[in-house]
C-alpha cells in the first residue's frame, strides 16, 4: 500500500507510539508538578494505545465491519481483538486518571502544595 | 543531573521496545488465514457473522467474545464513580445547598447548550443502538451523552442532576447486564451466554445478534451515567479560597 | 505407652493454662493448679514409664517417635524433681505478686517443653519443645517488666540464633538421611564420619551452646536468671540450662562414640582439617574458660542473684568441659555435676528468693546476719554452698574428684591447672555469699525479718538433703549416670555405692569421710551454739573509732569491695569484653540495617525511577540473566 | 499512496511535538489543552488505521471527557507549574 | 443454577450494581449486602473445594465461546486454594470492620462496595485463564485500592494513594505492552494457548515479554526495588483494608506472578530470578522493618519480607518448595490479618500509629494484646503456631536442593524478625510507663473475628494435617503445566 515508502510509515506510526510512551514517562520521572505526573501518565496510555491499533492493522485491510456493502465480497480485514482490547484500555485508563486527579485535589487541599518533592510525610 | 539519568534511561528502555517491535513488522498479516482459525482474530472474522449475526466484529469480541472484559471494564468505571466519591466526599454542612461554583454563563451559551443538548443525547443513543452494525456502541455513545451532560453542567450554574434517577440507570444498567450474564447460567447455559432469544435475526438488521445489542445498550446506559456522575462529582469541589 | 506420654504432656500443658484461667477466680488456685500438675505428672512418669518405650506419630506429614531412654531417664530427674518443689515453693514465693496466671502459664508451659525435648527421639519434636521452652521461658524473663529490652530481648536474640542455627543443621540433616531420627542422625555420623558433616555438627552445637551458656554465648545468661522471680530461675538455671547440656552430650557424646574406628577420619572432604580433634579441643577450652570467668565475675558481684548466677554459667563450663573430654570418668563427673548442679543451684535460688520475699532485697550490702532471723534458709544455704563448693562430704566433692581425675588421666594438666584455679577462686564467692547474707552484724533494717513460710522451707530442705544423700551415696546416681552411658555407647563403667577409687589405687571411702565430717560439725556446732550464749551482739551501727567520724568514704561493710586485693589482681578479666563486642556488633547492624530504609524515600517520583531502573537492568541483562 | 504517506508523517510530528509541549509547558491549561490535541491526532490516526470504533471512543473519551476533568483540576489545583507564577497571577 | 467459579464474579458484581438502590430503602443494607455476598462466595469456595478435591479442576467457559476463542475460568487446586482462601479472609474482614464506620455517613457506603469489589477482583485474577482478564482485574483492584487507601481524611491516605497509583500505573503500561507483544506472536489471549506456542516465540523477544510481565505483576507482588508504595499504602489505609491488602491484595498479585512464570514461560533462569529476588526483597524489607517506630510501617515491612520468602519458596521449584510456599501464603493471609486487626486496634487512638503509644497496653486491652501477642510469636516461627510449619517445610525444600547460603540467610533474617517482633510485645506488655492514650475497646463483632483467627494459627500449629491435604493438592497442580493445557484445551 505504501510501497517504498513503507519505512516511513512504519517509524511515523511505531516511532510516535514509542515516542509518546517515552515522553509520557519522562514526565512522569522528572516533573514535580503533580498534574504533570498524570499528565504524563495520560500521554503515556495515549501512546500504548496507538501501539495497539499499529500492531492490529494489516496492509490493505478495511475496518472489520461486515457492512451490507462488504459482506459477501469478504475483503481482507485488520486484526479486530487489539481495537477491542484498546476500547477496554481506553476507558480503564480514563477511570484511573479521574481517580488519580481526584487524589491530585485532595493531596492539593491538604498539603497546598501540588509539588510530589513537598509531600512526603511518608518515609522510611 | 536526574534529568539526564531519566533520559538516558528512557533512551535504552527506547531502545528495547523498538528491538522488541522490530519483530512486528507493521501492517504485516498477522490473523493468517482465516479459514486455519490459528489466531483468534481469525476465528472472530471467520464465525461472528454466521454464529452471532453481529455485522461489527469489533462490538462483537467487546460484548460476547470477551464480554466479561467489558463487564469488568464496566465494573471499573462505577468503582471510579465510587472511589471518586469517597475520596472527595466532605460532609455538607447543614442545610447547606449543593451548588457548582462556576461563573453564570452568557444567556448565549445557554440557550445554544439547551438546544445542542437533545442531539447530542440522540447521536449517543444512535450510536450505541447501532453498535453492533456500526462503528461505536455503548462506550462511545455513552461518552457522548455525557458530554451533553458536561454542557449543560458547565452552561448552568445549577443544573440539577437528578440523582435518583442517574443512580437508577446506572444500577438498572449494570443490573441488566450482569443480569443477562447470569441469565445465560439459569437457563442452564454458560455465563453471559447468548441465548436469551430463540434466533439471532439476520446480520445488518437492528434487531439481531441476541442480546450483543441489548448489552451495548446497557453498556451505553451505564457508561453515560457513569462518566456523568464523575463529571458531577468533580464539578462539585468547592475550589479553594485563598 | 502412648497414653502416658501424651497424659503427662497433657497434664503439664493443660494444667499451664487452667492455672491462667484459675488465677481469674483466686490467685492461689493457679500455685495449687501448678503443684498439682507438677506432682501428678512426675508420679505417673516414674510409675508408668519404662526405659526403652517408644511411640510412633505422624504430624503434617512428618513421622515423630517419642520414647524414653536411659539418657533423658537421667534428666527427667532434674525437671520432674527440681519442677515438682519449684513449683511448691512458688506457691507461697509468689503469694501476693501480680500476674500469676501468666507466670504459672509459662512455668508449666516450660516444664512440659522440657519434657517434651526429653520424650523426643525425633528433631522435629525436639525443635518445636526447644522453641516452645525458649518463648515461654522469655515470658517469664520479661516477667517484672525490668529491662526488657536489656536483658529479655538479648535473652531472645541468643536463644533466636542458637534455634535457628539448630534449625538448619536439622533440615540440612533431613537432606541428608531423609529421616528426622535422631539415631539415624548418629547412624549418619558413625557410618560416614564426623568431619564430612563438620557443619552440620557445628551449628547443633551452636543451638545448644547458647542454652548452656558456653562462653562466647553466655552473655545473655546472668541477666536472664537474675531477672526471672527466683521461684523460675531454679528451674531456669536447674533445669532449663541442662537441656542444652542434654543436647551437648547427644551430639558429642552418641556421635563421638559411636564413629566405628574404621572409618577414616579424613576421607574425602572439604572439611577434613577440623577432626573431631579439634572440636574436642575447642569445648574443653571454651568449658574451662567459662568456668574461670564465670567465677571471677561471681567474686565481683554484690547481688546474691548475680552471684549465683555467674556461678551456674561456671559450674555449666565445668560440665562442658567434662562432656568434651570424653573419656568414662570425665563424663561421669559431668553427667554427675549436671543432676548436683540442678539440686544445690536450685536450693540456692530459692534461699536468695526466700530472702528478697522476706527482706526485699537481694543485695549483699544491704543485708547481713540473717543466721538467726532465718536459720533453715541458712542451713540450706549453707549445705548447697558446702556442695558447690565441693568440699566432702556433700555431693559436689564427688564430681570434682571424678572431674580432676578424668583430666589427669587423659592428660590435660592444663586444664586441671585452670579448674583448679577456678575452684579454688570459687570458695571465695561462697564464703561471701554465706558470710554477706547471714553472717556478720545484724542491720536495723531486718530487724523484723522472720523465717520464710513452711512451703518454701520444704524444698530447700529437701533438695539440701539431697546433696547430702548423693554426697554420701554417690552410687545412687552413678548407677542411672552408668545406663546412660550405656546407652550413649560408653560401656563397662565401674562405679561403686560409696566408694570413689582412682587409677593409683587410692580409695576414698565417702561413708567414713561423711560419718567423720559429720560427727565433727555437729560437734562444731554444739559447741558454737553453746559458746555464743554469752556473745554480745552489736550492730553496725555500734562502732568505736577511736574518737574519729568516719567518712562515707571509709569501708565499714566487710561486703562493700570485699575482695578487693585479689580484684586489682585479675581485672583485665573484667572488661566484659565479650558483652561489649555483642553490643557494638549489634549497634552498628541496627544503624546499617537503619540506613537501609532510606531507600524508601518516601518521594513517589523516586519509587518510579527504581522501577524503571529495574526495568532497564532486566532488559540489558536479561540474556545473562534468564 | 503518497498521500497515506505524507498524512501519517505530518500527524506523527503532530503527535510528538504536542506530546513534548503538554510535558514542557508551564503553564497546564496549556498542557492539558494539548493531551487534548494528542488525543484528537490519536483518533484520526485510529480512523486511518481502520479503526473507527477506537476512533470514536478515544475522540468522545480522550478528547472531550479527559481534558474536561484535567482542567476542572487545574481550577482546582493551580494553573502552574511553577509556585512563584500561580502567585503572580493572583 | 449449579454452582461454578463465575459465581465469584457474577454475584458480587450483581450485588454491587444494586447495593445503590438498596441503599435508598434502608442504609444498614449497604452493609449487609457485600456480607451475605461474601458469605455465599465462602460456600461456594466451600462446594468448588470439594469437588476439585474429588473430580479435579474444573474450566468454566464465559458466554459460550470454548477457550481459546472464549475467556474461560480454570477453577484448580492451586487458584481454587487461593480464591477460598481470599473468600474466607474476605468474610472475616468484613465481620470485623461490620461497625467500622456509621452508615449515615456517605463514605461508608462506598467503603462496602468498594471491599467486596477488592476481594471479586482478587479472586477474579486468581481464577481467571486470560491474560487481559487478568489485566482487568488487576485493574479493578487497583481502583479500589487506591480508593480505600485514600478512604481516611485524617490521615495521609491520599498521599499513599498517589503513589500506589503512580506505581500502579506502570503496572497496567508494562502489562498492556506485555499483553501485546504476547498477542502479536502467538495470536492468542488465553493462557494455555499461549503456553503451549511459548516456544515458537524468538528467545529475545520472549525474554523481553516476560521482563514486562515481571516488572508488572512484581509490582503487585511487592518485589523489592518495586514496593515503594506498599508501606505507605498498608500504613495509611484503615485497618481492615490493611489486614485484606496482604490477605488477599498481594496474594493476587503473587498468583499472577507465579501463573505467568509457571504456567505461560519456560524461562529456565526465571526461578533463579525468583529466588534472587525474593531474597533481596526479604532482607531489605525485614531490615527496613527493624527501626520502625510506626506499627503499621513495621507490620507492612514484614508482609513484602514474607512475600519475598513466598517467591524464593516459589522458585526453588520442587513440589515440596511450591507446598511450603503456598503453606506460607496461607500462613501469612491468617497471621498477617491477625496482626493488622489486632494492631489497629492497639494503635487506634493514636494518629501517629506509634509503637511506642501502645506501652503497657496488655492491661488495657488483655485480649488484643494477646493476640497481637499470639500473632507475633506465629509469624516469626515459634512452634506450636501454624507459622512454624511453612517455614520448616521451605528450609527442608531449600536443603534438599543443598542451597545451605539461602538457609542460613533466611534463618538470619528471622533473627532480625524476632527482634522487632518480641520488642513491640515486650513494649505491650512491659513498656516503661502507662501510655497516656486511652485504647478502644474492641466490638464484639470484631473480638470474635480476632478470636477465630487466632483459633485457627493454634489449629493448624499443633495439627497442620487439617490444612496440608489441600496444599499438596494444589502445588501439584502448578507444578504440573501439562495438565493445565490439556484441562483447558481438551482437543488439543
Amino acid at each position: 500500500m505504501f510501497g517504498d515508502y513503507q519505512n516511513v510509515v512504519t517509524m511515523s506510526v511505531y516511532g510516535s507510539s514509542i515516542a509518546l510512551i517515552l515522553i509520557g514517562l519522562y514526565g512522569v520521572l522528572i516533573k514535580k508538578h503533580l498534574m504533570k505526573i498524570v499528565i504524563g501518565l495520560s500521554v503515556v496510555d495515549s501512546g500504548v494505545n496507538l501501539m495497539f491499533v499499529a500492531v492490529g492493522y494489516i496492509k490493505g485491510g478495511t475496518a472489520p465491519i461486515f457492512s451490507p456493502s462488504v459482506i459477501d465480497s469478504k475483503p481482507l480485514m485488520v486484526d479486530p481483538v487489539p481495537q477491542a482490547l484498546v476500547l477496554t484500555a481506553i476507558v480503564i485508563g480514563f477511570a484511573v486518571t479521574a481517580v488519580a486527579l481526584s487524589l491530585v485535589i485532595r493531596l492539593f487541599k491538604h498539603h497546598n502544595t501540588a509539588r510530589i518533592d513537598q509531600i512526603k510525610s511518608l518515609k522510611w | 543531573m536526574k534529568k539526564y539519568l531519566a533520559i538516558f534511561l528512557l533512551l535504552i528502555v527506547g531502545f528495547y521496545l523498538i528491538q522488541a517491535f522490530n519483530l512486528v513488522p507493521f501492517g504485516a498479516n498477522r490473523v493468517g488465514n482465516i479459514d486455519d482459525e490459528s489466531t483468534v482474530g481469525a476465528y472472530y472474522l471467520k464465525n461472528t457473522v454466521p454464529k452471532t449475526s453481529v455485522a461489527n466484529v469489533v462490538t462483537a469480541i467487546v460484548v460476547n467474545y470477551r464480554g466479561f472484559d467489558t463487564l469488568g471494564e464496566v465494573t471499573v468505571l462505577f468503582l471510579a464513580t465510587t472511589g471518586l466519591g469517597s475520596i472527595l466526599f466532605r460532609k455538607r454542612k447543614h442545610g447547606e445547598e449543593e451548588e457548582r461554583v462556576l461563573k453564570e454563563s452568557s444567556q448565549l451559551v445557554k440557550i445554544g447548550s439547551r438546544l445542542l443538548f437533545p442531539f447530542i443525547a440522540l447521536l449517543g443513543i444512535y450510536v450505541f443502538i447501532h453498535g453492533h452494525l456500526t462503528p461505536g456502541g455503548g462506550f462511545q455513545g455513552g461518552a457522548i451523552i455525557a458530554t451533553g451532560f458536561l454542557l449543560m453542567l458547565v452552561a448552568y450554574k445549577n443544573y440539577k442532576l437528578g440523582h435518583g434517577a442517574l443512580t437508577w440507570i446506572e444500577s438498572l444498567a449494570g443490573i441488566t447486564f450482569a443480569g443477562i450474564g447470569i441469565w445465560g447460567l439459569i437457563t442452564g447455559g454458560t455465563f453471559l451466554e447468548n441465548n436469551a432469544f430463540p434466533g439471532l435475526g439476520n446480520v445488518n438488521d437492528l434487531i439481531s445478534g441476541g442480546v450483543i445489542p441489548i448489552i451495548y445498550i446497557a453498556v451505553g446506559f451505564k457508561v453515560a451515567a457513569e462518566l456523568t456522575g464523575v463529571l458531577d462529582i468533580l464539578l462539585s469541589i468547592k475550589p479553594n479560597k485563598n | 505407652m502412648m497414653n502416658t506420654y501424651i497424659l503427662i504432656l497433657l497434664i503439664l500443658f493443660g494444667g499451664a493454662f487452667a492455672a491462667y484461667f484459675l488465677n481469674k477466680l483466686a490467685p492461689i488456685l493457679s500455685g495449687l493448679t501448678a503443684f498439682a500438675a507438677t506432682t501428678i505428672a512426675t508420679i505417673l512418669f516414674y510409675t508408668q514409664v519404662k526405659i526403652g518405650s517408644q511411640v510412633q506419630l505422624t504430624i503434617g506429614g512428618i513421622n515423630l517417635e517419642w520414647g524414653i531412654n536411659a539418657y533423658s531417664w537421667l534428666f527427667s530427674f532434674i525437671v520432674l524433681g527440681l519442677g515438682t518443689l519449684a513449683s511448691l515453693y512458688s506457691i507461697q514465693y509468689m503469694q501476693n505478686k501480680e500476674r500469676q496466671g501468666y507466670f504459672y502459664l509459662n512455668f508449666l508451659l516450660s516444664i512440659g517443653a522440657m519434657m517434651g525435648i526429653l520424650l523426643s527421639h525425633d528433631f522435629v519434636s525436639f525443635f518445636i519443645f526447644w522453641e516452645i521452652m525458649t518463648w515461654s521461658s522469655f515470658l517469664i524473663v520479661i516477667y517484672n517488666g525490668k529491662d526488657v529490652k536489656k536483658i529479655g530481648i538479648k535473652y531472645m536474640i541468643f536463644s533466636a540464633i542458637g534455634a535457628y542455627a539448630m534449625l538448619m543443621s536439622i533440615v540440612m540433616i533431613f537432606a541428608e538421611t531423609k529421616s528426622f531420627l535422631i539415631s539415624d542422625f548418629i547412624n549418619l555420623i558413625s557410618t560416614t564420619g564426623f568431619s564430612n558433616h563438620i557443619l552440620m555438627i557445628t551449628l547443633l552445637l551452636i543451638g545448644f551452646g547458647v542454652k548452656a551458656a558456653v562462653m562466647p554465648l553466655h552473655v545473655w545468661a546472668v541477666g536472664a536468671y537474675s531477672n526471672s522471680p527466683m521461684s523460675y530461675t531454679s528451674v531456669f538455671s536447674g533445669a532449663l540450662s541442662k537441656m542444652g547440656i542434654y543436647g551437648f552430650g547427644i551430639v558429642m557424646l552418641a556421635a563421638m562414640t559411636y564413629v566405628s574406628p574404621t572409618i577414616s577420619e579424613n576421607a574425602g572432604s572439604g572439611y577434613s582439617i577440623i577432626s573431631i580433634e579439634v572440636i574436642k579441643i575447642i569445648f574443653q577450652w571454651l568449658g574451662a574458660i567459662t568456668a574461670i570467668m564465670g567465677t571471677l565475675y561471681a567474686l565481683k558481684q554484690t547481688d546474691a542473684k548475680k552471684l549465683l548466677a555467674y556461678s551456674s554459667i561456671a559450674q555449666l563450663g565445668y560440665i562442658i568441659t567434662g562432656i568434651a573430654v570424653g573419656t568414662k570418668l570425665a563424663v561421669m563427673s559431668a553427667l554427675f555435676l549436671a543432676v548436683l548442679h540442678g539440686i544445690f543451684k536450685g536450693t540456692l535460688f530459692m534461699a536468695v528468693g526466700a530472702i528478697e520475699r522476706q527482706t526485699g532485697t537481694t543485695d549483699m550490702t544491704k543485708i547481713s546476719g540473717l543466721i538467726r532471723k532465718m536459720p533453715w534458709t541458712f542451713i540450706a544455704s549453707l549445705m548447697s554452698i558446702i556442695a558447690l563448693a565441693g568440699i566432702p562430704p556433700l555431693a559436689g566433692f564427688v564430681p570434682k574428684w571424678l572431674l580432676y581425675e578424668g583430666l589427669i588421666t587423659s592428660g590435660h594438666y592444663f586444664l586441671v591447672i585452670l579448674l583448679f584455679f577456678s575452684s579454688t577462686a570459687a570458695f571465695l564467692y561462697c564464703y561471701r555469699f554465706l558470710f554477706g547474707l547471714f553472717l556478720g552484724q545484724e542491720e536495723e533494717e531486718t530487724k523484723n525479718v522472720k523465717e520464710a513460710p513452711a512451703s518454701m522451707v520444704i524444698p530447700m530442705m529437701f533438695l539440701a538433703g539431697l546433696t547430702l544423700v548423693f554426697g554420701t551415696y554417690p552410687g545412687l546416681l552413678f548407677k542411672p549416670i552408668a545406663n546412660a552411658m550405656e546407652f550413649v555407647g560408653m560401656h563397662d563403667v565401674t562405679w561403686n555405692m560409696t566408694v570413689l577409687s582412682n587409677v593409683w589405687g587410692d580409695t576414698v571411702s565417702l561413708n567414713l569421710v561423711s560419718i567423720a565430717i559429720f560427727v565433727i560439725f555437729i560437734s562444731a556446732a554444739l559447741f558454737l551454739f553453746k559458746g555464743m550464749r554469752g556473745t554480745r551482739y552489736v550492730t553496725t551501727k555500734d562502732i568505736s573509732t577511736s574518737g574519729e567520724i568516719p567518712t562515707e568514704n571509709e569501708n565499714l561493710t566487710y561486703q562493700l569491695d570485699f575482695f578487693k586485693p585479689f580484684e586489682r589482681a585479675v581485672a583485665p578479666l573484667y572488661k566484659r569484653t565479650m558483652d561489649k563486642i555483642y553490643n557494638a556488633i549489634g549497634e552498628s547492624l541496627e544503624a546499617v540495617f537503619d540506613f537501609t530504609r532510606s531507600i524508601y524515600t518516601g518521594n513517589g517520583q523516586t519509587y518510579a525511577i527504581y522501577v524503571i531502573v529495574f526495568v532497564v537492568i532486566l532488559l540489558i541483562f536479561k540474556d545473562s540473566i534468564f | 499512496m503518497i498521500f497515506y504517506v505524507v498524512i501519517f508523517s505530518i500527524l506523527a510530528l503532530l503527535l510528538v511535538a504536542s506530546g513534548l509541549y503538554a510535558i514542557i509547558q508551564k503553564d497546564l491549561l496549556y498542557a492539558v489543552i494539548s493531551t487534548g490535541v494528542i488525543s484528537l491526532i490519536l483518533s484520526v490516526m485510529f480512523y486511518l488505521l481502520q479503526a473507527p470504533d477506537v476512533a470514536l471512543t478515544e475522540a468522545a473519551i480522550g478528547v472531550a471527557l479527559t481534558t474536561v476533568i484535567f482542567v476542572i483540576t487545574i481550577r482546582n489545583t493551580t494553573r502552574f507549574e511553577d509556585e512563584n507564577d500561580n502567585n503572580k497571577v493572583k | 443454577m449449579v454452582i461454578s467459579p463465575v459465581h465469584y464474579i457474577a454475584v458480587p458484581l450483581l450485588a454491587a450494581f444494586t447495593i445503590p438502590l438498596f441503599a435508598k430503602i434502608h442504609k444498614e443494607l449497604t452493609r449487609i449486602i457485600p456480607g451475605i455476598v461474601l458469605i455465599y462466595l465462602t460456600y461456594v469456595s466451600y462446594v468448588l473445594m470439594s469437588k476439585v478435591m474429588t473430580t479435579g479442576p474444573i474450566v468454566e467457559i464465559i458466554a459460550g465461546w470454548k477457550a481459546p476463542w472464549g475467556i474461560n475460568l480454570v477453577y484448580n487446586g492451586f487458584s481454587g486454594f487461593i480464591a477460598s482462601l481470599m473468600s474466607i479472609m474476605g468474610l472475616l474482614i468484613w465481620i470485623y470492620s461490620y461497625k467500622f464506620k456509621k452508615v449515615d455517613d456517605e463514605p461508608a457506603l462506598k467503603f462496602y462496595i468498594l471491599f467486596l469489589m477488592m476481594v471479586a477482583g482478587s479472586i477474579g485474577i486468581t481464577i481467571t485463564g486470560d491474560v487481559f482478564n487478568m489485566f482487568v482485574f488487576l485493574e479493578i483492584v487497583g481502583i479500589t485500592s487506591y480508593s480505600l487507601t485514600a478512604f481516611y481524611r485524617g490521615r495521609d491516605g491520599a498521599e499513599a494513594a498517589f503513589k500506589y497509583l503512580l506505581i500502579g500505573s506502570f503496572a497496567s503500561v508494562f502489562l498492556l505492552l506485555g499483553i501485546l507483544l504476547l498477542y502479536t506472536h502467538v495470536g492468542t489471549l488465553n493462557m494455555a494457548q499461549i503456553a503451549e506456542r511459548m516456544h515458537t516465540i524468538p528467545t529475545s523477544v520472549k525474554l523481553s515479554i516476560f521482563v514486562m510481565f515481571a516488572v508488572a505483576l512484581g509490582i503487585e507482588a511487592e518485589m523489592f526495588p518495586l514496593n515503594g508504595w506498599a508501606p505507605d499504602a498498608y500504613s495509611q489505609a484503615p485497618g481492615p483494608v490493611g489486614a485484606a491488602f496482604s490477605g488477599i491484595v498481594v496474594k493476587a498479585g503473587v498468583y499472577a506472578l507465579i501463573r505467568i512464570i509457571f504456567t505461560l514461560f519456560d524461562i529456565e533462569g526465571s526461578l533463579q530470578f525468583l529466588i534472587v529476588m525474593g531474597l533481596i526483597t526479604m532482607i531489605i524489607a525485614e531490615v527496613s522493618a527493624i527501626r520502625q517506630t510506626n506499627l503499621k510501617r513495621m507490620l507492612a515491612y514484614s508482609s513484602i519480607g514474607q512475600m519475598g520468602v513466598v517467591l524464593i519458596g516459589f522458585g526453588i521449584g520442587t513440589t515440596e518448595a511450591i507446598f511450603a510456599a503456598i503453606f506460607l501464603m496461607f500462613n501469612h493471609a491468617i497471621i498477617k490479618g491477625l496482626l493488622f486487626l489486632s494492631g489497629s486496634f492497639l494503635v487506634y487512638n493514636d494518629d501517629k500509629k506509634q509503637i511506642a503509644s501502645l506501652s503497657r497496653f496488655g492491661k488495657k486491652l488483655p485480649v488484643v494484646s494477646f493476640l497481637f501477642a499470639l500473632g507475633a510469636f506465629a509469624i516469626v516461627g515459634f512452634p506450636p503456631f501454624a507459622g512454624f510449619w511453612s517455614k520448616l517445610y521451605l528450609l527442608l525444600a531449600a536443603a534438599d536442593k543443598n542451597l545451605i547460603f539461602l538457609i542460613a540467610i533466611i534463618l538470619m533474617v528471622s533473627v532480625v524478625e524476632v527482634i522487632y517482633y518480641l520488642r513491640v510485645v515486650g513494649k505491650l506488655y512491659f513498656g516503661k510507663e502507662e501510655s497516656k492514650i486511652e485504647p478502644k475497646k474492641p466490638a464484639f463483632n470484631s473480638l470474635i473475628v480476632m478470636l477465630i483467627l487466632g483459633a485457627i494459627i493454634i489449629l493448624v500449629g499443633v495439627y497442620p494435617d487439617v490444612i496440608t491435604g489441600f496444599i499438596h493438592n494444589a502445588a501439584d497442580t502448578l507444578s504440573d503445566k501439562a495438565t493445565y493445557i490439556s484441562n483447558v484445551l481438551p482437543s488439543l
